[in-house]
């Protein structure tokens, strides 16, 4: 048992803290997906997306071959983790390239494919920006459902139909897109192919949803006769589907230590303003209920960090962390919302202020946590489904539907 | 022994659904977050048509002299629709004190206009503090012979960019025994010394800062008497606060109703969505928490309508609507997957407001406190 | 709407708060089936309810002819909540005699079955106990499940099986059994006989059942060919499920008024205890933790009060509150165990302390109720089949499985 | 960075696991629990034998000189198992604190009869009030010249009838700092003046009430100074608290097996009720609970055993130990339906151990406050 961070990778923390004082001075917390929403929020996670590059941190894990370093997966851990509790945009690049497009090239991809499509990835250039093309209205956590066509002719695949849910469609420069190229199957899993779409093809429509809280994350995308090259098929056709799987293992690896960050962050950011704000002629962190509320959020980020500890140790030793990944989703998420609604139960009528207002307080990570929570809680996976992974893969239950 | 609405409230209900199902959208509603009055003139007028806005007012004022019970009615097809607007300042925060505590002179003079919509009111209480322990008040009004000078600041007060008048409550005594030295003011928006801002929400539900710098105010203007602020505080923290909970109740079984459409209507993997037993479960926790919601508004506004004891179940009831309303929201939206998380639907109204429902009137922390002491604690 | 008590309703809850003043004084607070399990406490409870019989109370909704008074379900309901408020012993029973026996036989029973059951049963008499034998091992929330066989043979039925769970089968005089008559049905549901066995048999073996708190409430009955009467069946062979989804629905109409009636005093109670324990020189009531668990507590109690009034109301009305019966059942299920805990809480390490022990504190009422919280939440239905009824019933929505 | 045990602590886990299973079923467990003595002192033979008590003791005492963390792992396993007696007490409760600030002299008087197995101790720490914050002891040492006179009453204190030695903490000097006036005695149960009573519990598990009348204890007596009670005691609440969350932690991780083995085999409906999804989830829930709660649990003891600042981590992981024992335990409960709930399965003898659990070495709201304190309220 040793739950120490190696030199090596204290050092790699301490770098990134200086190189966030240094290059963010100022600026107010973003979580994660909020910077695609506003060009000027994205301007700047693309200058930093750039530096982090160039600092080899953006896709450390990768091998050298692919403009990685070869780094371990603890460095990784440490980046995701100290860049998130630093709030350092673009750290993520929009999240599908670095998140698991890259890693599932890197399996099932050609190697024109892996030669074509890393480098910018790694390089933190517009052309690295990728979005995800999974959900669409009739299949969402259904997900095998999948109705877009994708139709052989010749050296063209022709695309018609509906995605949803696209975050970072309006600014990505490719889609990893999952299409239905075989509908004659009798199991929905078969028949299912993962493609690379150049989002520069004719026949897209980009259409923006926007969110409850006003922000720009999702798109609709329409597909009317795209053509896509048979070349960026990725893998097997009709196979995409156990693709699809591990890419999604991929996405929730890194959710824990990239959600604890920012959780740390703004709890942190909580207490010293439970310290100094006074009501009723006491500081709030004398209040034994605001001591009890923040003493349980301590608790549960504090496993929350240990669960994000045990799955990149179980990845350093080999193993494929298939329930450990689901648990943590959940686990993220009932987090989030608890934190979300003890932050703002203690900001008070605060809460409610627009997080861009002069008048917001905790430089508005409550209002944005509560706004984000329950959609980054369905991204990728609703409880249920985390749930039942964990049921299945863990408990040797049987599939409860 | 009786749950059932009288006739005349059970046509108050259907009168209001339809009305508000017609004028009030969601879709509106959605426009009116976006307006910078955030709230919409002619729906006013016609609600005051309806005497909606006279409800609870005397006849001699031009009201229909209804019950406390019938107001709740009403707010809760209100909350049921969000129905955006100065409707609850002007008629919940205001016109009830006026009535209660008014002189004639008062009454005469304003509570015709607010019954015929054509002033609006709004109560400007809770501080930068966002406290509504009236110990957290020091808004200060101090004689200087002739006139008071009220200097402080209010907040979250709702619906000041559009009141005509403002009922504050000042400090006017000293700190020594806080509670018993304040005093209620009735202030014209107009007066000199006074600046609105509107702070901007996440509802766009038009909640104001209001400053005061050296606002005069007469003898005359005095609401219930020098010094007896606190019985108009503690009558507003019942009164306005059950109001406040059945608009809630309202909305949260507008959440839930279109929680559970949607879980009928949703399929996946070849069933609705409402027949996965962690999903049916679910609604059913919310169906019983919201069918308590509602209870425990009728039960207390009742028991303060018939003159009886009620601060403990008022309070009961915000701590438990502030409660019950997130959770239903939090619920509702993840029940209907990523479509609940867009701005095209509407169960997002409703989330937009969770906190605005639980801040106004006090916290649920500052309810459980009374309710503590209500039990003997 | 009107949330007043009559008159004569609250003249009632003060007689029977004079009763249990002049009857109880200096007893302990034993909450429901506990009285079952010493034989000095039952002998105490039959005395109790022979005296409740003669003050008109026992069953005093039954009409005249059956031994009651044609009492109103608000009279009823007063009854419920105040008796069990003031936690007398013997108020129903053994619970199945006036909980759903005495009402099942007037809807279902035969004029001669209603003759001579009924009486004793309202004369509060040992030989008006009875107990009820639906779950089988194989046979709990998958009720229809029923195995135990009454074969007929002429003017008797054989029976032979094993019945379990069975509370006050130690006590009682007569069992409500539910057998399997008809073994060649596809729907488990047909085939299923209600009948009277007296339990005073040959062939019936009752082994005892301790629960974990060691007390004896449950047990087990094994019949060894029984032979019972074809006049002891119960309204029509074979369609004995319908007639037990009615009992089960009696059943839980009184959950809440009664177990409201127990919670409030206990919740009195510990109120009363963190008034005058101090800890830290300070009284337990000044602190803010246990201000606010203990007023979450009030608003639960106070919900289940309407809860309980709804029904009542309902039953007024004529209606048949299925789905509030199942709402209220999970509701108290939840409230008792939010209760129990928060009360462990308060008095902290004294709630380990046996409740009969000189030691106890609260009057053993918070050990009492942790103790026993989860066999209660299970009887007469878990929390899972409450739900899918109030989903079904009410919410329109298709079983969950 | 690693989760794993060691080779040893493996070893340690696998050769307790077969002796417990072995020597400590659940139905043992049982009789132990209506057994006066509430332990098997054959059992307890056993385990020196196999070097238990002495492990965490240096070789020269006859122990084998290992670790917390291996301490930890064997205790984890007599959680899994219950595991009733005095082994918890005397290792953990008392050895350690011994060992950490004994004298030469009472290290060597002490520690091999320990280790052999041959004298039992406890600790007699809180009072009457259950509470373990320091400020509330109130029994007292007065120094008449030649002894100290120990008065007062200790409570709760595990198999203090069947212990032959007693660490006492009592207050030596005046009330103005209460937390700096604490002073560690180690007494023999023989002596005149104690009175030891079997308190009954729910889980019969030897806790005791310990009155002392004018009991006489000598300085050398004393445990790490005059004075110095404060850091015995700040020690024990460290040391002690982390290896009691072991245990809980082991009884959480042995309550989830055998639910998760009923919901597999008990069919209903015709179907195992592990598939229901709201019994599944709930499974997953107590998982990711009970392996949170493990993790935290090795965390804070690898903190602690290599010098680094603990404190906050164990009181986290007491409070969360409360928290999901209870829980995991009252939904393993109910999952089981009506036959958990009787005297003869396995799952009731965790349950009547949960208020035990939670309040030995401080309650949830205790830990919770020196959490607060540790995260910079």
């Amino acid at each position: 048992m040793d739950f120490e961070f190696s030199k090596k990778e204290e050092q790699l923390r301490r770098e990134i803290r200086e190189f966030a004082r240094r290059e963010l001075a100022g600026r107010d917390l973003i979580t994660g997906l909020e910077e695609e929403s506003l060009d000027e929020d994205w301007e700047f996670a693309m200058q930093m997306s750039k530096k982090l590059s160039q600092k080899g941190w953006l896709t450390m894990a990768w091998p050298k071959e692919y403009g990685g370093r070869d780094a371990s997966f603890f460095e990784q851990h440490v980046y995701m983790d100290e860049a998130s509790y630093r709030g350092i945009p673009g750290m993520t690049m929009g999240v599908s390239g670095i998140g698991w497009v890259g890693q599932s090239l890197m399996l099932f991809g050609s190697d024109e494919q892996r030669k074509k499509y890393l480098p910018p990835i790694a390089a933190g250039e517009p052309d690295g920006i990728w979005c995800t093309a999974y959900s669409e209205p009739n299949a969402g956590s259904d997900f095998a459902n999948i109705q877009t066509r994708a139709v052989r002719d010749g050296d063209y695949y022709t695309l018609n139909g509906q995605k949803i849910w696209t975050s970072c469609a309006h600014r990505a420069r490719w889609c990893w897109l999952a299409v239905r190229t075989d509908a004659s199957v009798s199991k929905k899993q078969h028949g299912i192919s993962l493609i690379i779409l150049d989002m520069k093809s004719p026949g897209i429509t980009i259409k923006p949803i926007y969110n409850y809280a006003g922000i720009h994350i999702f798109n609709e995308l329409f597909f009317d006769n795209v053509r896509v090259p048979v070349a960026n098929l990725v893998g097997t056709e009709n196979r995409g589907w156990y693709q699809l799987m591990q890419s999604l293992a991929f996405e929730r690896h890194s959710v824990a230590p990239q959600f604890y960050g920012t959780a740390r962050r703004i709890l942190e950011i909580i207490i010293k303003y439970a310290g100094r704000t006074n009501l009723h002629g006491k500081p709030l962190a004398s209040d034994p209920l605001v001591k009890h509320k923040l003493a349980e959020r301590a608790i549960e980020l504090e496993t929350l960090k240990l669960f994000g500890y045990e799955i990149t140790w179980k990845l350093s030793k080999g193993l494929i962390p298939i329930y450990e990944a689901a648990r943590n989703k959940a686990y993220c998420d009932f987090v989030m919302q608890r934190l979300a609604t003890t932050g703002s139960e203690i900001i008070g009528a605060y809460s409610q202020v627009d997080m861009r207002s002069k008048w917001a307080k905790v430089e508005g990570s409550i209002t944005r946590l509560y706004m984000m929570f329950p959609g980054i809680s369905i991204a990728a996976g609703t409880d249920e489904i985390q749930k039942n992974i964990v049921g299945q893969f863990k408990m040797g239950l049987p599939r409860p539907y | 022994m009786d749950f059932d609405l009288n006739e005349q409230q059970q046509m108050l209900r259907t009168m209001a659904r339809d009305f508000l199902s017609r004028e009030c959208s969601r879709t509106r509603v959605r426009e009116l977050e976006k307006d910078s009055r955030g709230y919409d003139p002619d729906m006013l007028a016609k609600m005051a048509e309806l005497g909606w806005l006279g409800l609870v007012l005397p006849e001699k004022y031009g009201g229909t002299g209804a019950g406390l019970l019938d107001l709740v009615v009403l707010l809760e097809e209100m909350g049921r629709n969000i129905t955006p607007g100065p409707f609850f300042p002007t008629v919940a925060l205001c016109a009830l004190p006026l009535i209660k505590f008014g002189t004639k002179v008062q009454k005469a003079g304003y509570a015709a206009d607010i019954a015929g919509g054509n002033k609006i009111w709004s109560l400007a209480l809770t501080e930068e503090s966002g406290s509504y322990d009236a110990a957290d008040i020091n808004c200060r009004a101090d004689y200087n012979g002739t006139n008071y000078l009220i200097n402080g600041e209010k907040w979250f007060v709702p619906f000041a960019h559009a009141a005509d008048f403002l009922i504050v409550i000042c400090r006017t005594g000293e700190v020594s025994n806080p509670q018993q030295v304040l005093t209620a003011f009735i202030i014209d928006t107009k007066c000199q010394g006074l600046k609105i801002e509107l702070i901007p929400t996440i509802a766009g539900d038009g909640q104001c800062r209001v400053r005061f710098k050296n606002v005069k105010a007469g003898k005359q203007d005095i609401l219930g008497g020098v010094g007896n602020g606190r019985k108009v505080f503690d009558f507003i923290m019942q009164s306005a606060t059950i109001l406040k909970c059945a608009e809630v109740s309202g909305a949260c079984q507008a959440v839930l109703d279109m929680t559970l459409a949607y879980a009928k209507e949703r399929i996946q993997f070849d069933k609705p969505i409402g027949s996965f037993m962690a999903i049916q479960h679910k609604l059913v926790d919310m169906l019983t928490e919201v069918e308590g919601l509602q209870y425990l508004v009728y039960y207390s506004a009742w028991l303060l309508a018939s003159g009886q004891k009620a601060a403990t179940q008022i309070s009961m009831a915000k701590a438990k609507a502030a409660e019950v309303y997130q959770q239903v929201c939090i619920d509702g939206v993840k029940i209907h997957g990523a479509i609940g998380f867009s701005m095209d639907h509407d169960i997002g109204c409703f989330f937009r407001r969770i906190k605005s429902a639980e801040f106004m009137l006090g916290d649920r922390d500052t309810h459980l406190s009374k309710v503590a002491s209500g039990i003997g604690l």
